[in-house]
């Protein structure tokens, strides 16, 4: 395959890191009810948004993801009672340090997704998809190997 | 000899005639005139080695954690970032504050070696980069005190001339430049972990990035390891940041550490009201809490 | 001696490019290290630079060889052979002798490191004296003369203006036959050295040393120490390395890199055991290998007084204070 | 001289072999012995009793291990799971590839042990090393004189090599083995008790000691060798040490200025006594 093939091959691959008690729920639901969604994206479930540090993060971004999805409860439902608050100040930061360092705003996202929220799923996952797909892939942070 | 300087040496020597502490952490003549090194003091006859000028960069309370199981109580000076990196540690139960004696000593802002080094002894020394900025010369917290505190306008002077400009200016480059920026920065960080060894933030019983054999960062030097280094290291320190800039004065590739740094703390004061770190030991760490108010930007 | 001027030494470096990749002492990013010469480079002779030369040899990380790894199975395999000559223009007299430390340990004792073995042999050096030192060189009181080093194919002089070039090896006469156009053969006498502002006595340190595992000095000397790696990564003879594995899905590389004894995780075993567990044992290891340990095994000193380590030691642990403290120790 | 990529091959130490488990023994709960082949059925190397050799996964790690024992055709090494990488190993099956280099290290003074009453003094996995001698010593039955083994472990299940120590070793001709267990556990008739006091209860006479195990074990029975008038020549021990190359370059084996991978891991009492106590 030539470059230029490759190039025009491409696909985004996208990590979402989902909470167990919600967003994990609400792509579950989205299978369920068939509504359809890219297949670039990952999930991973985790037991709260507030598991996610950054190194995740940024070790995603260093093996070739090119856009990462946060999404947890909605403040005010987390499973654990106030994860998804500490997870919102962190995020914050962190979203702002990573623009600063010259990630595009559109590769690190968070969202509040709860359980019966499939049709939002699909929602983001396809804006985010899109969104990715336009830019192209993701070369910072990237790791040469 | 300066009067302050006498006072220190009497002051450590009393402590130490009387048994009061095993030992005094302040600063002593090094290699060149531009150095003051961190000294330890543990006998009376050898308080003469301690001075006070223009090169005490070195924040002492980071040593601090190497007399955790010491026995008896350790003396040690405190410029007014020294202090904050004291009430850092106690914040975080890393030290008792009874087991160490504090001597405060307000700080004039000290100056750059470098450019010491480069104009010679006689010259006009600008300040260090990190004193510029500084809005707490006096020491916060202290059991003896030495000279006068810095004067309150002066002080509050220094608090409006808080300047984030170069920080701003970096916000306002398109993303692939700073991303060209920092990858610069990066690319010829060593990854000698002086900035982390020195940092008073740095407290963690066992860091992250020693535990290779668990795969957090892989062992090569590459921009892209060398930025998961420092990303995470000033997620890290986010809150905890004591600005003492020690980080970006011991780095020998002259990497802007302070920038990220700055970055987190503008951030966090307008995003969760002002804070500085190291400042009111009961308070909560900006990401040890959180308000319900606090900006929505995921839904 | 053949000379040039230094304001002609690019289109030296220009030529020599043709055929070989050339380092030069530059300042790149404000940082003086050795780079490959390319037009427009920011040259830096008037110091020595803070990056020494051991990356060309010996790089902080460097590739030892590919695998693949699939449930049972796996392939090793080797990396495609590094090819072309280099020329190092501008080794200090120092760096030499810390390039003859480095050829020990990789060279010697029963197996030769083929990684370094392979970049030093294509490689040409051409040593630069120097004039005055810098504050914080002390290379004449560890046995290097600052005039001229050993081990380089090429000595070139520091005359002012010009730069004199004397071939030492064959190798040496090869490469200078190669820009003979650009030089003039003039005579001139090589400037003497001017004082240094640092000394260190070491006679009869290593030999002290022997019984002087125990002594108190250690407690002393440790305390301020971070047990950061600084002084091990800009000095030009610290060749401890670790050796690591990048795995991406089945296939995967082996890599060395860069190592220290400052750092717990270098001596930790898997079971826990720590032989040197704290700030002194690694400090005293770190000195007793420059000043004793490498004595007694190679019949030369690990340190050959760059003073690197003491311009960037973030508290001043300065070695030469170090070796007075060995000195003055009852 | 250019090196070309098949010179790399014939001399780089540093690049290990692929080669196959062929065998896997589980000698303790937490002790296997692997046997090794190269590729082709062939020994990966001929080591000499004491020496070492590394072993890789290579997407895991690399760690040196002593050789216990070597075969026609393949080398044995006995490895505790404690890590990261002897974990990985323990979840490994027959077939397995790894990658192996070697021999490292100088090895037992076998020809200085020649025609002497030897005692081997082995705790826990510490008989891995020394059951290299042990073997070298039965092969060669007549260059040697009486074997005296003294093993200890912290309960009967922790005995490795069990097969050696009750049926193999006892048979061979003026060798006496001795096995002890930390302390009294149901089906067990043997002797209870630690390892140094039973060495100074069996009081055995032989010229030269070989010990290894836990750093406790080695502290305690020192004292009673020396008791027995042991010159320090004449014990023997052999030690470990985090390693990365194998080869005396990485650095990270010193004990003063001398390199356990290189000039050890075997050392005499005499040798230890004038290095740094740091290992």
């Amino acid at each position: 395959m030539s470059v230029k093939e490759a190039q025009a091959n491409w696909e985004p691959k996208i990590l979402v890191f989902a909470c167990n008690w919600c967003t994990y729920a609400g792509a579950d639901l989205a299978g369920l009810s068939r509504l359809q969604y890219p297949p670039n994206v990952r999930v991973l479930r985790v037991p709260c948004s507030g598991r996610v540090n950054p190194q995740f993060v940024i070790r995603a971004f260093q093996r070739g993801i090119d856009g990462v999805l946060v999404a947890g409860c909605h403040p005010g439902d987390c499973h654990y009672v106030t994860g998804n608050y500490f997870t919102r100040r962190r995020y914050l930061l962190m979203q702002r340090l990573l623009q600063y360092v010259g990630v595009d705003p559109e590769r690190f996202q968070a969202r509040w997704i709860s359980g019966s929220e499939g049709p939002k799923f699909q929602q983001v996952v396809k804006e985010i998809t899109e969104q990715i797909r336009a830019m192209g892939p993701n070369r910072k942070l990237r790791d040469a190997q | 000899m300066s009067d302050k300087v006498k006072k220190m040496q009497e002051i450590a020597r009393e402590i130490l005639e009387k048994g009061e502490a095993k030992v005094v952490i302040g600063w002593e003549k090094g290699t060149h005139w531009y150095l003051s090194p961190p000294a330890f003091i543990d006998k009376p006859e050898e308080v003469e080695r301690l001075v006070w000028d223009d090169f005490c960069h070195n924040n002492l309370s980071k040593y601090l954690k190497d007399y955790v199981n010491h026995e008896g109580k350790v003396a040690i000076f405190v410029k007014g970032c020294d202090s904050r990196a004291f009430n850092r540690l106690l914040q975080d139960k890393q030290i008792e504050r009874d087991k160490v004696i504090l001597i405060g000593i307000p700080c004039h802002g000290l100056k750059d070696q470098d450019k010491a080094k480069e104009l010679g002894e006689n010259a006009d020394i600008p300040k260090a980069k990190k004193c510029v900025e500084c809005r707490y010369p006096n020491p916060l917290v202290y059991d003896y005190f030495i000279g006068e505190e810095k004067a309150l306008d002066e002080v509050a002077a220094a608090s409006e001339a808080r300047d984030f400009s170069d920080v701003e200016a970096i916000e306002t480059l398109s993303p692939d430049e700073k991303y060209e920026f920092w990858n610069k920065q990066y690319e010829r960080c060593l990854r000698c972990y002086a900035c982390r060894n020195v940092c008073p933030a740095c407290s963690c019983r066992e860091c992250i990035f020693d535990q290779t054999r668990v795969g957090w960062i892989g062992k090569a030097n590459n921009a892209s390891e060398n930025q998961f280094f420092a990303l995470t290291r000033a997620m890290h320190v986010a809150g905890l940041c004591i600005e003492c800039g020690e980080c970006e004065r011991v780095c020998p590739m002259n990497i802007p550490i302070m920038l990220l740094n700055k970055k987190l703390i503008k951030d966090i004061n307008l995003l969760f009201g002002p804070y500085d770190a190291g400042v009111d030991v009961d308070g909560k760490l900006p990401l040890g809490h959180f308000d319900k108010n606090d900006p929505e930007e995921f839904m | 001696m053949k000379t040039v001027l230094k304001t002609k030494l690019p289109e030296l470096f220009e030529k020599l490019a043709n055929n070989y990749t050339v380092f030069v002492p530059a300042k790149i990013e404000g940082i003086s290290r050795f780079a490959p010469y390319q037009n427009g480079l920011e040259l830096a002779l008037e110091e020595n630079v803070l990056m020494p030369p051991k990356d060309i040899f010996f790089p902080q990380t460097e590739k030892m060889y590919k695998f693949k790894a699939k449930d049972q199975y796996l392939e090793i395999e080797d990396l495609p052979p590094e090819e072309g000559q280099q020329v190092i223009f501008g080794v200090r007299s120092c760096d030499l002798k810390s390039i003859d430390c480095l050829d020990q340990v990789f060279l010697t004792k029963g197996f030769v490191d083929a990684f370094y073995q392979d970049k030093r042999d294509r490689s040409i050096l051409i040593g630069l004296s120097c004039v005055k030192p810098m504050e914080n060189c002390f290379c004449s009181s560890m046995g290097v003369d600052p005039q001229k080093g050993v081990g380089a194919d090429i000595q070139a002089y520091d005359l002012g203006d010009k730069v004199g070039f004397e071939a030492i090896t064959e190798k040496g006469r090869e490469l200078l036959g190669k820009i003979e156009t650009l030089l003039v053969e003039e005579a001139a006498s090589v400037p003497a050295v001017e004082k240094f502002v640092l000394t260190a006595d070491i006679e009869g340190v290593p030999e002290k040393l022997k019984n002087m595992f125990d002594h108190p000095i250690w407690d002393d000397i440790c305390r301020k120490c971070l047990n950061c790696s600084v002084c091990a990564f800009v000095c030009p003879t610290c060749h401890c390395f670790d050796i690591a594995s990048e795995v991406r899905g089945e296939d995967g590389t082996k890599i060395r890199c860069w190592d220290t004894c400052m750092f717990d995780e270098y001596t930790r075993m898997a079971g826990g055991h720590q032989p040197r567990p704290g700030k002194k044992e690694r400090v005293r290891n770190r000195f007793m290998h420059k000043l004793r340990y490498f004595p007694e095994r190679y019949d030369m000193l690990l340190c050959t007084g760059c003073g690197r380590c003491v311009a960037k030691c973030p508290v001043n642990l300065d070695i030469t204070a170090v070796i007075r403290k060995i000195k003055e120790a009852e | 001289m250019a090196v070309t990529a098949e010179d790399v091959k014939k001399i780089n130490p540093l690049v290990p072999i692929r080669a196959k488990v062929i065998k896997i023994v589980q000698e303790t709960p937490d002790v296997k012995t692997f046997h090794i082949s190269t590729m082709d059925d062939k020994k990966p190397f001929d080591p000499m009793p004491g020496q070492l050799g590394m072993l890789s996964l290579p997407a895991i790690g690399e760690a040196m291990f002593s050789v216990t024992n070597k075969g026609e055709s393949h080398i044995e090494m006995a490895i505790k799971s404690v890590g990261q990488l002897t974990e990985a190993l323990h979840e490994i099956e027959v077939g397995q590839e790894v990658g192996i280099r070697g021999p490292y290290g100088n090895g037992f003074p076998v020809d200085y042990c020649k025609g002497k009453d030897i005692l081997f003094i082995g705790g826990g996995i510490g008989l891995a090393p020394v059951r290299s001698l042990i073997m070298h010593c039965i092969k060669n039955r007549d260059d040697y004189g009486k074997l005296t083994v003294v093993y200890g472990a912290r309960s009967k299940a922790d005995l490795c090599f069990k097969e050696d120590l009750f049926e193999n070793w006892p048979k061979v001709p003026n060798m006496d083995v001795f096995v002890t267990i930390d302390r009294e556990e149901e089906g067990w008739d043997g002797h209870v008790g630690f390892v140094p006091a039973y060495v100074e209860e069996l009081a055995p006479k032989p010229q030269v000691t070989v010990l290894c195990g836990p750093p406790v074990m080695i502290k305690f029975t020192l004292p009673t060798l020396q008791k027995m008038n042991f010159k320090d020549q004449d014990i023997i021990t052999t030690l470990e040490l985090r390693m990365k190359c194998g080869i005396g370059k990485c650095g990270r084996c010193n004990i003063g200025s001398c390199y356990v991978c290189l000039d050890g891991p075997v050392f005499t009492m005499e040798q230890l006594k004038d290095l740094p106590p740091e290992y």
